[in-house]
């Protein structure tokens, strides 16, 4: 018996890993469980090989396992493409298609011969029932999930599909450890740019405007769907440009506004960043992180976009940026975006990562509640100074309607009544005033961090992003054998959260950088911001391209000197 | 005049600048057509004609070099009550904002956009822009300007705006009654208005065009694409008035559209968008 | 008698306050003195009220002075606007225009009313017979330079200048300091953006493309004018998008090839510069900061482009960023800039500032010369790969036309041959390729700095770009005052030359962190690469829109605590 | 063909797709030319069709989204020499690159453009691009595309290519000699080819679009641009052949006319350049 289970699925364009994939997360959610799942894929453009994971637990996961426990390769060829992503253990079982050779370094593992190619085009349903009847996988809710999957297919398709997993039912493994647990209320899986999509309409969004890039490009599929049902509107524009300077422009006119993009495009839309905050626009960018730089690897994650959000645009300019750490955060993320661009007037970047917005994860649906702020709008037009300088450097905005609020923005330095002016005295008065805002925002949201561990930790983990998922279950291993590790990631960027973060850090006795970033942008960044002593941190900053793992966290920790952890 | 949409901040322009022009022509249009300020957004990119909406008093967004059109379709998209009007220079528009004109006018989206056409980029003193015609020296073409200069209003045409005209900013009177048809065109609006740099084009620019302005006879016709054309890239003649009027699907009654069929599915609550994830 | 002369001429459009302002430049400089030009504009964009500041020195000078020495106002309306920005002193004589009574707080000056209206167009030139005359300035200098203004226009005019030249000459007042000098070998006077483009010459560059942009345009003006007489091709492309695009194009075909832009151009060119990185095609940037952000301040200088020099573009993206710090300067660092871009092969930004980039400073014309780096080129093309993993990270490039060298480039994450790839491994080793080059760049290049002052200083002084000019008068005038004061200016930014100046740091008793940005970018920057000790450290970070001045530097410096000033 | 401009890099596109025909007359029509795979650049923006000169034996350029064109224009500038090819999509040359398509065409760069035209981002996996019809349904959008499809011919005729042609992927040796013109072209020549994206328009498209392909008649002036436009925008036709074929001063003759203008007033050493500051 066991209280979690992880797969891989392995297989050409048409062997339908990733559906089987899909069809066994939704069941699986169905009962209660929770779930993530990913996939990959070659370089071709279609109908090349892909894998897919899915790891099942009883208790809430954040990050793929280690090693999966089984592996379904239907053709071996496909699955060398993948070898270097998937971790076996020395007991994973491996069903292939019989006809099909091993490789030689695989004899190492437990081989199950299977006659897949047999069943044809059901054969990933086939492949499902074997490992429902294997690991103790909720047979009925597999077949509700196929059902549903071809519904609106022929009878006959379906049927062939629901024979093909009773098939495979009968020639599950005895030997193996079952899913150990009772089903609990459904869960709903989702992927995190869903989760962004569901976070900005709860938000009260809008508008959208966006063009479509991977991986952020189901933002833009779900809000185009979503929004003209709900009084908003969508426009696919014909570049970055023009999208984030739809979104101003909307913004200006009152409505709450996002775009979703990322790596290329978040370049391309530095300028206008400049512009949402010197005409105090707000303006919400979710972006998705890929490999860098240029156009990359725009199909693996990783977090090197932090530079450019943090820093990008010419001239000082301010802007909050957030960062998700699951598919759950990536709607609470949003929404803070949200309410942090309306509050204060100022660009947002949300930064998620491939590996959190492509996934998808079950969420429970209880959670996906959010407090909304709305905009400081003008209500006083006597004398109305629309730049007016005040204490949190936020004054109240007039939306174009509203009579005696008429003002003219621009981009060009201006004084309290938004007129161009390129006196010094202005500009610093002015500079100050729209600087004050980030100091209003760590009051208020200074609270968007994650902590987790003892108190004076003998090792402190400083990361951000989808490495919190990967970093918890690490402190939870090695809580559990002993070792006083804890965790600090900031939800927050820009403000960092810095009286908290300057706390961890001081009573940990030594510290380790974790980030996917080869130049250690998060380091760099910490190190201007904060007192991170260079003699008790350590840094561990890789290229993205590959998901982060808990081993690899465990064994970065295990390197700390052992007189250290005591 | 009803309304007086004159600000009281004063233009930094040139004495003699064209622009002084287009600015009267257009708070009469305003004015005549019985135009709100507090309903009227004035959106302009950057250049020394990007400078007008300061002078308007209406909402105003005085914005980025070349990003006019998308920052007014957002507003439009918004509020689509509002009167959104898009000024700007011939640089501003054709060269780095190109892009943005001819997807703005392909949507048909249901803007007002004024190009103020001094064939010139006058605020960084006078550089060739993409109007300045092959072989004339500038600031940025000592030996000539190797590339060939464009007739806005063909460009329109071909974009797919669905209204285009051509005025002259010494005729005040006559600039803004094209301003007026333009702005109360359904769907994308294209007003070329020629305005003289007097600084970087010379004293004499006034004098010279207006001896090649022409008025397009009353008998054309502006639904013909192709008898259109015929007033565009003309040598030695400037024909001003309407050169093209038709009907199209607007962006704002497509999106309307698309509105109707979306709810047709069903207005979701927050439970119906969480169904799809189960 | 003294060794130098401060003044200022304010006037309407056509008072030519401008034009004399450079009639004297040009005669004193021809006469071997040091001179430093500056201008200042209302908002009107022609014909508005205008102010020429010349300073005059017989020692090297790198700044303007603190406050002026004589002021030409031919209308005190129009001196109103720029009160703000032109300091005067206790004895400041002021020349005014006899019919324009001068406003209450004037008259605490020593106020010369002249008959300036009765000279209508020539009363700039009349203006400077009376400075040349109470001042001692070279008289035939300043009338040959005068005929040379006028060269083009009839007769008639260069003599009615040149009679209004003399009749001023009458009028000079006896009882001010003279300027005592001998006359030696001429010196050029010329602009940042003059020494820019000259230096580009100098490096070999053949290509330029650019887009207009305050205040950088003369970049584009001067190499349109110049590069086509020398075999190379300017062109003016319709955004700065294509102009880095046609850069990095031209460089990829071989030629040595630059844009130049300021910050809204910059932002622009954020994702092209990735693609120069990742595809390793050499590229210059000369980017002139201007207030930001956004549009912001065009004809003011600032130093708040920084953060998006180093930090712009998504992604793990290598780059060089140099920084000029006067008009001289600016030839070289161009070099530089060229030297570093062609030998690593990568996207070099050479950052000025209006305030360097606009003015007019004397140059010597010996000093005008600078080693020239060339690429290196693919000789060898039997099993030829393009980016071969190496020491240093530069691989030999082939350009087309050569035989056998054919590869094909690209943005997306590559192997040795230039093929895309998405895996992790490639990803990380051509990820560490690319920023070995940063490590060689900083071995080479680690002598780019400024050092001025003792060893040990009780103060450390951390600026970079103008304000070295600015700095350096104040260690000069503090040193004499017995103060230990020292300065360090890195000339190069990324790599920052961190030995040398973390030596400087730990020798200095306390620091002072000095620049233009409102938002500390340096001092971030600096906290972020090096171990700026917190408690030794003060920052003077004020937004940019008016020049450092050397008395500014002292009154900061003064604020250290007096027991360190020891 | 005297040289093999095939390189051992396997096409990641999905089998069926338009892009390997196209490949396969670029292949042809270098061959026939007798190029010289050291002296031939192709350049590409990003997108499936964008792939293509990894497949290609010479030098190459896969570069940014939208950039093909300035990349292009720099290569060909700085060594005029070299054949200078520039590939991509329709959404990479008309969304993101409209800008650079127009100045392209409009400086007359001595460039040859060949757009990949499938109606659709087929990378990013089945959004609506400048192309696609407006009313259909894609990824993006569920109701039906708002905005109105656009004919790349009759664009680049408006933007001011001087050859512009259109192909079908399907006929490899006829798109082979579209391509052989279009790179004989002095100046800026613009090769449409109709290249069916299997995955995102349906396994269908190849036989509907062939439905449609009809040869322009021989009889057709091609330096008549009226006439020419009448092969764009066709209900139900896809009308292939060359539309449109002129002469116009390139922007190579123009930069070399500069150059001796420019000569004339003498080749400067570093002495003459540095007398202009005293
Ligand atoms: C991104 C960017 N690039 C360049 C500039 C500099 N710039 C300001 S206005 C302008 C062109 C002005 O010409 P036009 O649009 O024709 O307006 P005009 O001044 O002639 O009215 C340029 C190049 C800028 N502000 N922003
Ligand atoms: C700046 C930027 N924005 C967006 C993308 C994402 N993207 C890649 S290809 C593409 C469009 C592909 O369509 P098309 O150019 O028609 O080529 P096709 O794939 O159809 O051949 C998009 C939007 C990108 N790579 N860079
Ligand atoms: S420079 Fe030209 S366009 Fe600008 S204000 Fe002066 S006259 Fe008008
Ligand atoms: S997605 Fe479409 S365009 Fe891309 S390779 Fe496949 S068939 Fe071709
Ligand atoms: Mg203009
Ligand atoms: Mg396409």
């Amino acid at each position: 018996m066991s209280h979690e289970l992880s797969l891989s699925i392995v297989g050409a364009g048409g062997d339908g890993a990733v559906a089987a994939g899909d069809i066994l997360s939704l069941a699986v959610a169905r009962d209660g469980l929770s779930v993530i799942k990913t996939e990959a894929y070659g370089p071709q453009i279609r109908g090349g090989e892909s894998s897919c994971t899915v790891r099942i637990s009883t208790l809430p996961i954040r990050a793929q396992a280690d090693a999966v426990d089984a592996l379904v390769v239907f053709s071996w060829a496909d699955f060398a493409r993948f070898r270097a992503e998937i971790e076996l253990a020395a007991d994973t079982v491996i069903f292939h298609d019989e006809k099909d050779a091993p490789p030689e370094e695989m004899k190492a593992y437990r081989l199950v011969p299977i006659a897949f190619a047999a069943q044809r085009a059901s054969k990933n349903i086939f492949a499902l029932g074997i490992l429902a009847a294997t690991f103790g996988l909720p047979a009925e809710q597999i077949r509700k999930s196929v059902r549903a999957r071809f519904a609106k297919k022929t009878e006959a398709v379906i049927e062939a599909n629901v024979t093909a997993f009773e098939l495979g039912m009968t020639l599950g493994l005895d030997d193996a450890k079952k899913l150990d647990y009772v089903p609990s209320e459904p869960k709903l899986l989702m992927s995190g740019n869903e989760a962004s999509a569901l976070g900005a309409v709860e938000a009260g969004c809008r508008f959208f405007a966006g063009y479509p890039i991977t991986p952020s490009s189901e933002i833009l599929h779900y809000l185009g769907e979503w929004l003209p049902r709900i009084g908003g509107t969508c426009l696919q524009t014909e570049d970055e440009l023009a999208a984030i300077g739809a979104v101003v422009g909307a913004s200006f006119a009152g409505k709450k506004s996002l775009t979703a993009t990322s790596g290329p495009g978040l370049s391309l839309m530095s300028e206008m960043i400049g512009l949402s905050a010197m005409a105090e626009v707000p303006s919400v960018i979710v972006n998705v992180q890929r490999g860098g730089p240029s156009t990359g690897i725009p199909t693996k994650s990783e977090q090197s976009d932090l530079w450019h959000s943090l820093y990008g645009s010419h001239g000082d300019t301010p802007r909050a940026v957030l960062a998700c750490t699951d598919v759950e955060d990536s709607f609470h993320t949003t929404v803070d975006g949200f309410n942090i661009a309306e509050e204060f007037q100022l660009p947002v970047i949300v930064l998620s990562e491939q590996s959190i917005a492509q996934r998808r994860e079950t969420v429970e649906a209880k959670n996906l509640t959010h407090g909304v702020v709305e905009r400081r709008i003008a209500t006083e037009f006597e004398s109305y100074r629309r730049y007016e300088v005040t204490d949190d450097g936020v004054s109240p905005m007039s939306i174009p309607g509203q009579k005696g609020g008429e003002y003219q923005t621009n981009g060009l330095e201006h004084d309290e009544r938004g007129r161009p002016s390129s006196m010094y005295t202005t500009h610093e008065t002015m500079n100050a005033k729209r600087w004050r805002k980030l100091d209003a925002i760590a009051k208020t949201y200074g609270h968007l961090f994650t902590r987790l561990g003892p108190d004076r930790p003998d090792l402190g983990i400083l990361c951000w992003g989808s490495s919190l998922g990967v970093v918890r279950e690490a402190v939870d291993r090695l809580t559990a054998r002993g070792i006083r590790v804890a965790a600090f990631a900031p939800r927050i960027l820009m403000p960092l959260p810095a009286e908290a973060m300057q706390r961890f850090i001081d009573e940990s006795k030594e510290l380790l950088v974790l980030e996917l970033s080869f130049a250690a942008q998060f380091y760099k960044y910490l190190r201007s911001e904060l007192d991170l002593p260079k003699n008790r941190t350590r840094v561990f900053a890789r290229s993205g391209g590959k998901n982060l793992t808990v081993s690899e966290v465990i064994e970065q920790v295990m390197r700390v000197p052992e007189e250290v952890l005591v | 005049m009803s309304v007086n949409f004159k600000s009281d901040l004063k233009p930094v322009w040139c004495p003699g600048c064209g622009d002084f022009g287009v600015l009267n022509s257009l708070y009469r249009a305003f004015g005549e057509l019985g135009f709100e300020t507090h309903e009227t957004v004035v959106v302009s990119g950057i250049g020394c004609s990007s400078r007008l909406p300061g002078y308007v008093e209406a909402y105003g967004f005085n914005s980025l070099h070349g990003r006019a059109l998308p920052i007014a379709t957002g507003i439009k998209l918004a509020r689509p009550e509002l009167k959104v009007v898009v000024v700007g220079g011939d640089g501003d528009g054709i060269a780095i904002g190109g892009n943005h004109f001819l997807h703005s006018a392909r949507r048909n989206a249901d803007l007002t956009y004024i190009m103020m056409d001094n064939e010139i980029y006058g605020l960084t003193k006078g550089q060739a822009a993409p109007t300045t015609p092959q072989g004339d020296k500038t600031k940025s073409t000592t030996y000539g300007n190797p590339e060939a200069g464009v007739d806005p209003c063909a460009l329109a045409i071909s974009f797919g705006a669905t209204w285009v005209g051509r005025g002259f900013s010494g005729d005040i009177k006559g600039t803004a009654e094209l301003m007026k048809s333009a702005l109360q065109h359904q769907g994308f609006a294209f007003l070329n208005i020629i305005s003289p740099c007097v600084t970087w084009r010379g004293d004499d620019q006034h004098k010279e065009l207006r001896a090649k302005v022409r008025q397009i006879p009353a008998e054309h016709d502006r639904t013909n694409m192709p008898a259109a054309l015929l007033f565009t890239n003309e040598a030695g003649i400037l024909s001003t008035g309407v050169l093209y009027d038709v009907e199209r699907p607007t962006l704002a009654g497509e999106l309307a559209a698309i509105a109707s069929r979306a709810e047709a599915r069903g207005v979701p609550a927050r439970e119906d968008l969480l169904r799809a994830f189960m």
